[in-house]
């Protein structure tokens, strides 16, 4: 037999316990409603991209990111003044695919050419390599932002390498803001990729993600476990532990996070506490308090801060950690307005 | 093989990987995240799709057509990866109505040739190269269904040889030791495929 | 004997999975962490409150809102210029205390007053009850604004009343606007009381809810059975039923709605899609696409909304819908600026 | 009743609160919130802290300071409820280190009257009413152990029928007929208050 026997027998017939229609439409209907209650921004529903309303601006240089759905609100809900350009939704959990990406590419390209935010996973890498190939046949320049912040995974040789998961966030904010201000192609880029080398995340999920397609949870993980070092599509982490309290849970990420990237006394940072989707806040500004506290005693400053849903993973319980070693550049483009349906002020 | 086989082949291949979305997925959600079946099925529809749409004078346009559909429909890892195959493949053959089996199994070559540029993996690092590969160097000979038959049956065990593996592409890459065990949904797939071409070629 | 059993032998140990220490310090813990995380809101850890660092405005009309902790961001997640003056956390799903809810409106009574935001529910009612008699005593001018929009429950007699549900949060915006430009105790609170007559809501759960004291849903819901008009403590609901597609349950809980509070073709409306905190966000904006087309149908406008997680029930995954009949003074203080860490805009 | 009487009272009810809080949450759980056992353990916790802080003359002062730290320490409808219950009762009791069963009477009479004007609860609404009333009504004579049992049996019968009662006030009226089958929390907390009596009386 090719194909191995399901575990459990009953498989093929979830009940997809979920606010939908029918599951393939979900990305389609839910573009709709984006459209509908956000006039400030366009969708194309044919081409299945989401851009600011006053898109092309002319010798702005434009961000463009996307990646699988179901991480809402990034990337569709940080395309605005500030930040994206455009956003490029595929279905749950797979990349979007080239002509899309070129099709909001070309949408946006004001001239100045367009950056790629894309999470380093295999499908997003080839995808927008393919769209960046085909922009460069119609003349538009791309420079393209790898984002890999994810600590959990080795990033090794033996290794899809890291994944791009909460630094996104910053990255979008930061070199948003950069092109906002008027800063040329390379140099959009080149602080979309400092930003990038700056950052290391860790999350943990209490729970596997349910998509539409599957209906039920993707893996099993019983009542007393976690997954340390998830991904944000389900993945299963680095390993399967015991659950802790959540003070033990924030002080081995934040020794992971350290391991990776050292910070020392008098840094500052940026740090975001991402909930994964179904967790409560109440529980995401806990483990904020506890974070503060044992950055405060490694006399490393948060110099600004974000605690919410983010990035997430449809309804996992879960949530990441990212710390972005700040510069004073960073520190003043992430203070500049932003106006999104996702994060927004000074606007 | 003539335009009409190499339709008939995607047909098959398409109704393959439809009736076996399920275990595909459910492959996928075990070492990565869970869509494979979802993925190929909305690609072969489509690929069926344009080839309703259209008409074909060469096995080439055939195959070329088959792979910018997966290519623009698919997404995820999947998609560039099997589409560039098929329009490797494809792009691959000499025009004309039919091609060789010696032709055909120069142009398989080419499309695993894609796959490896374009995705980077070697033959172990358990992802569909794993079942692709010996099935092409099992394709061989004048023989279309004998052919089809040996390949089938390399990919199948190729694939199942996945789950001796350690992933080192791909998603399941990041489970590392975590990933022995489970077969890799793409190989998976890529067994079905070459299977679906011995179900019409089979006298 | 007194307690009969419970139907499930191993209630009494749940492994309560969540990000948490002990159960017992989630409140302080997570109150700790939004006084780091919001250096623009004062924390009285002591007293527990939260309060705008500006406050006592002098001649301001002071909002002061409260209820049990789960339901983040509201309230803490309100306070600031343009909306809630204070607000206290109680308890997970338990009222605060009137000892609390006195402290806070002394602390932020500007001589002008205070509103007392309370949405009905029997603990919250007595609880803001009392405190405003002691307020009273002490010579504090105190109005209450109670919110009952969920149609879910009848209105009767025979029950507590209506509950206060998503139509908080409009209150409290087009309130805190008006008290923001000047408006005095009385006018304040006619505009929240106007606020909540023109609100309806009704709301869904497609699973129980988990506080961290019980450690494990507080009903099982079947596969494919929600909880039609549930509350957002996670009391079962009006009834259950079968899941269905969304939209035949949007079309449901709009008929609910509509039959309580009738709109007519040339209705304007403000809509909160809200999600009541592990519904993903792309389920949401699916359900607001549906909800714009049956309202387009009915030939009512939408002239404002909101779509997200705002009155949440901890983990719960479901939604309310609330529509809110607007009058252009209402749209005028909705669009009025609004700076608080759950709600920002215009500043 | 003595001070020291009164105070073991409390202790006891805070014991049986402690011991029976699962159950407690477990009931509201059902028709509720699920917070009924954590807010009463919360409160009598408190309670007993208090007490424990202070010296006390009177009878009347321990349930006044019981009462008070209810209703700042409680919160939700049970905080507000007993807390009024406890000061209703502290405060009509004469003055003095001793009350007499009669008067200890008309104090429980006191709270009850408190807890029916500030909830605005009837007996039948499947409240704790529903068995403070039977219970205050079967406090009779001069024994005060005979009282305290009488009580407490009165108490007990009158939470289990709630279970047979429509919930029209609180949480559980929302549930309308689906309250039907399902025990009331609160009045089960008041059984337990009063039978807790019963154990440091019973000679
Ligand atoms: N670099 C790669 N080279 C070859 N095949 C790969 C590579 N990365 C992934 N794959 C194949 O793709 C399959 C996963 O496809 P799919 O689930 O559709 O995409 P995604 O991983 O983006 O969700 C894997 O099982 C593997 O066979
Ligand atoms: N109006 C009322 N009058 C009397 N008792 C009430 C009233 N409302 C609620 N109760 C009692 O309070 C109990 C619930 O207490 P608790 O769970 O602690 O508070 P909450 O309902 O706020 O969560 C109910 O079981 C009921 O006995
Ligand atoms: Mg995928
Ligand atoms: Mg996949
Ligand atoms: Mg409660
Ligand atoms: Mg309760």
């Amino acid at each position: 037999m090719l194909i191995p026997r399901a575990p459990s027998p009953d498989w093929e017939e979830p009940a997809v316990k979920k606010f939908i229609n029918d599951p393939a439409d979900v990305v389609a209907e839910a573009l709709a409603g984006l459209a509908a209650a956000h006039p400030e921004l366009r969708v194309d529903a044919a081409e299945q991209y989401i851009a600011r309303a006053d898109a092309p601006r002319s010798g702005k240089v434009a961000l463009v990111s996307g990646g699988g759905s179901g991480h809402e609100p990034l990337h569709g809900g940080f395309v605005g003044p500030g930040m994206l350009d455009a956003a490029c939704p595929g279905e749950i959990f797979t990349s979007p695919v080239p002509d899309q990406i070129l099709a909001a590419t070309k949408a946006v390209d004001g001239g100045a050419g367009v950056v790629h935010i894309v999470k380093n996973y295999t499908g997003d890498v080839m995808n927008f390599q393919l769209a960046a190939e085909m922009a460069a046949d119609e003349n538009v320049a791309v420079e393209t932002v790898l984002v890999d912040d994810d600590v959990a995974v080795e990033d090794s040789t033996w290794t899809a390498g890291r994944r791009g998961t909460g630094a996104t966030l910053l990255v979008e904010k930061i070199a948003g803001a950069r092109a906002e201000e008027g800063g040329k192609l390379a140099e959009v880029a080149a602080i979309g990729r400092e930003v990038n080398t700056n950052s290391a995340s860790f999350a943990y999920a209490l729970t596997a993600v349910t998509t539409p397609a599957a209906g039920r949870p993707g893996f099993d993980l019983p009542d007393d476990e976690i997954e340390a070092g998830v991904g944000i599509h389900g993945e299963p982490g680095r390993r399967r532990e015991k659950l802790r309290p959540a003070n033990d849970l924030v002080a081995a990420a934040l020794d992971a996070i350290l391991e990776a990237k050292p910070l020392t006394a008098s840094d500052e940072v940026i740090v975001l506490v991402n909930g994964l989707g179904g967790t409560p806040l109440i529980e995401l500004y806990l483990v904020y308090g506890t974070l503060a506290k044992l950055l405060e005693a490694r006399g490393i400053t948060i110099a600004r801060r974000l605690v919410g849903n983010y990035v997430t993973s449809l309804d996992m319980a879960g949530l990441s950690i990212t710390l972005t070693k700040a510069t004073d550049e960073f520190l003043r483009l992430w203070d500049a307005p932003v106006s999104t349906p996702g994060l927004r002020w000074g606007a | 093989m003539e335009v009409d086989l190499a339709i008939a082949w995607l047909r098959a291949a398409a109704d393959s990987v439809a009736a076996s979305a399920g275990e595909l997925t459910r492959l996928d959600a075990a070492i990565g995240d869970g869509d494979h079946g979802v993925n190929m099925n909305r690609g072969f529809t489509a690929v069926i799709a344009a080839l309703d749409a259209g008409t074909f004078d060469s096995v080439g346009d055939v195959f070329v057509k088959a792979g910018t559909t997966l290519i623009s429909k698919v997404g995820g890892a999947s998609g560039p990866l099997y589409g560039s195959a098929f329009r490797a493949l494809g792009k691959a053959l000499p025009a004309g109505p039919s091609v060789t089996v010696p032709e055909l199994a120069a142009g398989l070559r080419a499309g695993l040739d894609a796959v490896r540029k374009l995705g980077g993996a070697e033959p172990g690092d358990a992802t569909l190269v794993d079942a692709y590969q010996p099935a092409v160097d099992a394709f061989k000979g004048d023989d279309l269904a004998a052919a089809a038959e040996e390949a089938a049956r390399a990919a199948e065990e190729g694939a199942r040889a996945t789950a001796g593996l350690r992933a080192r592409k791909g998603r399941a890459s990041y489970l590392g030791e975590r990933s022995v065990g489970h077969q890799d949904p793409g190989a998976t797939s890529t067994a079905l495929i070459f299977r679906a071409l011995t179900a019409i070629t089979a006298k």
